[in-house]
């Protein structure tokens, strides 16, 4: 399986994307996007077969291509001067992504002649290393004002009315984010036993990222086929209802 | 390799390793017999202390290691003892605003206003002596107070906190107008 | 204290302390100017190149440190114990290569230009100590700000940030240019 090792080699839908690029022997500034789109979708369809889990970020890059290619395909109705190329973000991104992915090969090569040298632990008398100079509170304190911290609690205030969302507090901390769908599969099957019916929005908060909502929709689709949940869209963009099938009692 | 230069590779040897080293290893090393290496590390040590270097080459038994010289020990405390530079970051500043004009207030409580966890930045105010756990709420789990110290007051040149300055009930009305007002402002602009 | 003297300190001061040591550290311990004693580092640093001594003395941004020549290398590790040598992968060289250029930089800013999730790449760059948190930006959630540590500098042997490649799309081109001249010479030599 030749196919299998290439693809665990790709860190990502844009390294993907630059692969095809190369492959092809074509411009980045002129992508012909039917093509990448079709390969690309290819080698999605081999990662799908392999490993839902790592599919998010590369689904959410299957869309975008699909968009841009349909873009490209409709007629521009008396195009509007200078139309943009629905394909400018993306070749910027990849421009920018291709510009640091290189740099990383210069750090590699930085990296192996800097190894060749050695450091020394430090050797400095216990006594002396484990001394630790009191703090003096007045010399740290000492071009601080009152006033200071008077505004320093006014912006606080400010802030803080001005935060419009709690959750987004949260975001300055490093969490794992990757939504695997496993655990997404146990928490819907844990929702259903509580809820009898829902609606497939309500699963997200606002600021939900949209791995999690594709992730999500994987696992709405996996509980579908495992005969946990039943679905209804009235319409075409419409929500999803949701409903849980009666377990019999086990 | 010639003399000077395995003289190099035992310098460098005896720098890295920092503790005492074998000479027998060293020989090892070097592929040569233990003699020479004696021979050669003395002649390293001497040219050190010839040179009156700030290290010095010691022999301990059957090893040799490299230690400063006794003459600068006096520097190093200098050096080692150097307090670290201690600084009231922006984290700390806005930990202790918050304190000082909400107190007696929980650690929960400013992690609302700065969303941010807070733990960390209040134990270290705590360790700068500012600020202090002054009692319990009597809610669940009894979560701990924090208020300032008298230290504080000395550090800021207060007799009392009756005399900080005052933020008034009407200001923050003024704040939530402001916020509003820019909500607004970027609505029009949307729209 | 003469000139000599002074040398011969900070030689112990760099030797005992085995770390990086700031330049402004040494001066106060030595109660003399900054400037005298990066004048007085680099002479040292310099006599010992032009002795070819099995140490010398390295500057990194404000700090110098001492550490082995890197000629004697192939005999030290016969003896010397290595330090784990972090072998980078492609993602973490990614992800490090966005931070070193773009710091100071949020994780999401990394994210939207690698176009996958970063959280776990950038704690492990965080737990080898070649980034670090050094803020946060001021905006919503205050998000962490990552940038490279002084370890990274020693991993890659450069003084300062200044001395990195520096990288534009043209760069970017020349690099590709001369990687595919490599690859033809390859070819060639293989036909």
């Amino acid at each position: 399986m030749e196919l299998q090792f290439k693809l665990e080699v790709f860190e990502g839908p844009l390294d993907l994307l630059l692969h095809l690029i190369d492959k092809n022997k074509v411009d980045i500034y002129d992508i012909p996007i039917a093509e990448i789109t079709d390969q690309y979708m290819e080698y999605v369809d081999e990662m799908k077969r392999q490993d839902l889990n790592i599919m998010s970020e590369f689904l959410v890059m299957a869309a975008t291509l699909l968009a841009i290619k349909a873009k490209m395909l409709l007629p521009s109705e008396e195009v509007e001067e200078e139309e943009e190329d629905p394909r400018a973000e993306l070749v910027e991104k990849l421009v920018e992504y291709k510009m640091y992915k290189c740099m990383s090969y210069e750090l590699k090569d930085m990296q192996v002649s800097a190894d060749q040298v050695l450091y020394k632990l430090p050797t400095i008398p216990q006594e002396v290393l484990s001394y630790e100079e009191p703090i003096d509170v007045m010399e740290l304190t000492s071009d601080l004002t009152l006033r200071k911290l008077n505004e320093i609690f006014q912006e606080l205030l400010r802030k803080e009315k001005g935060r419009v969302d709690p959750i987004r507090s949260k975001f300055g901390q490093i969490k794992r984010e990757e939504i695997s769908l496993e655990d997404k599969i146990a928490y819907l099957k844990d929702f259903c036993l509580s809820h009898e019916s829902f609606s497939f929005r309500a699963l997200f908060k606002e600021d939900s990222t949209k791995t999690e909502i594709i992730v999500t929709f994987l696992a709405v689709l996996e509980l579908i086929k495992s005969g946990v949940i039943n679905i209804r869209q009235d319409q075409i963009f419409d929500d999803i209802k949701i409903t849980t099938v009666q377990q019999k009692a086990a | 390799m010639d003399r000077d230069e395995k003289k190099r590779v035992i310098e460098g040897i005896l720098f890295a390793m920092g503790d005492s080293v074998e000479i027998d290893k060293i020989a090892a090393a070097l592929e040569i017999e233990d003699e020479l290496v004696v021979e050669l590390v003395e002649e390293l040590a001497g040219e050190y202390s010839r040179e009156k270097r700030g290290v010095q080459i010691m022999r301990l038994e059957q090893s040799y290691q490299m230690s400063t010289a006794p003459q600068i020990y006096e520097y190093l405390i200098r050096i080692a003892k150097q307090p670290k530079k201690v600084q009231l970051t922006d984290v700390l500043l806005e930990t202790l605003s918050i304190i000082v004009y909400k107190q007696p207030v929980t650690k929960s409580e400013i992690e609302k206003i700065r969303g941010v966890s807070c733990g960390h930045v209040i134990s270290r105010l705590v360790d700068y002596g500012l600020v202090e756990e002054i009692g319990r709420l009597d809610a669940p789990g009894r979560p701990m107070l924090f208020g300032t110290t008298e230290e504080f007051l000395r550090a800021f040149g207060v007799q009392s906190l009756e005399e900080l300055p005052v933020i008034s009930p009407m200001q923050v009305e003024e704040f939530k107008l402001q916020a509003e007002a820019e909500a607004n402002e970027t609505l029009d602009v949307e729209v």
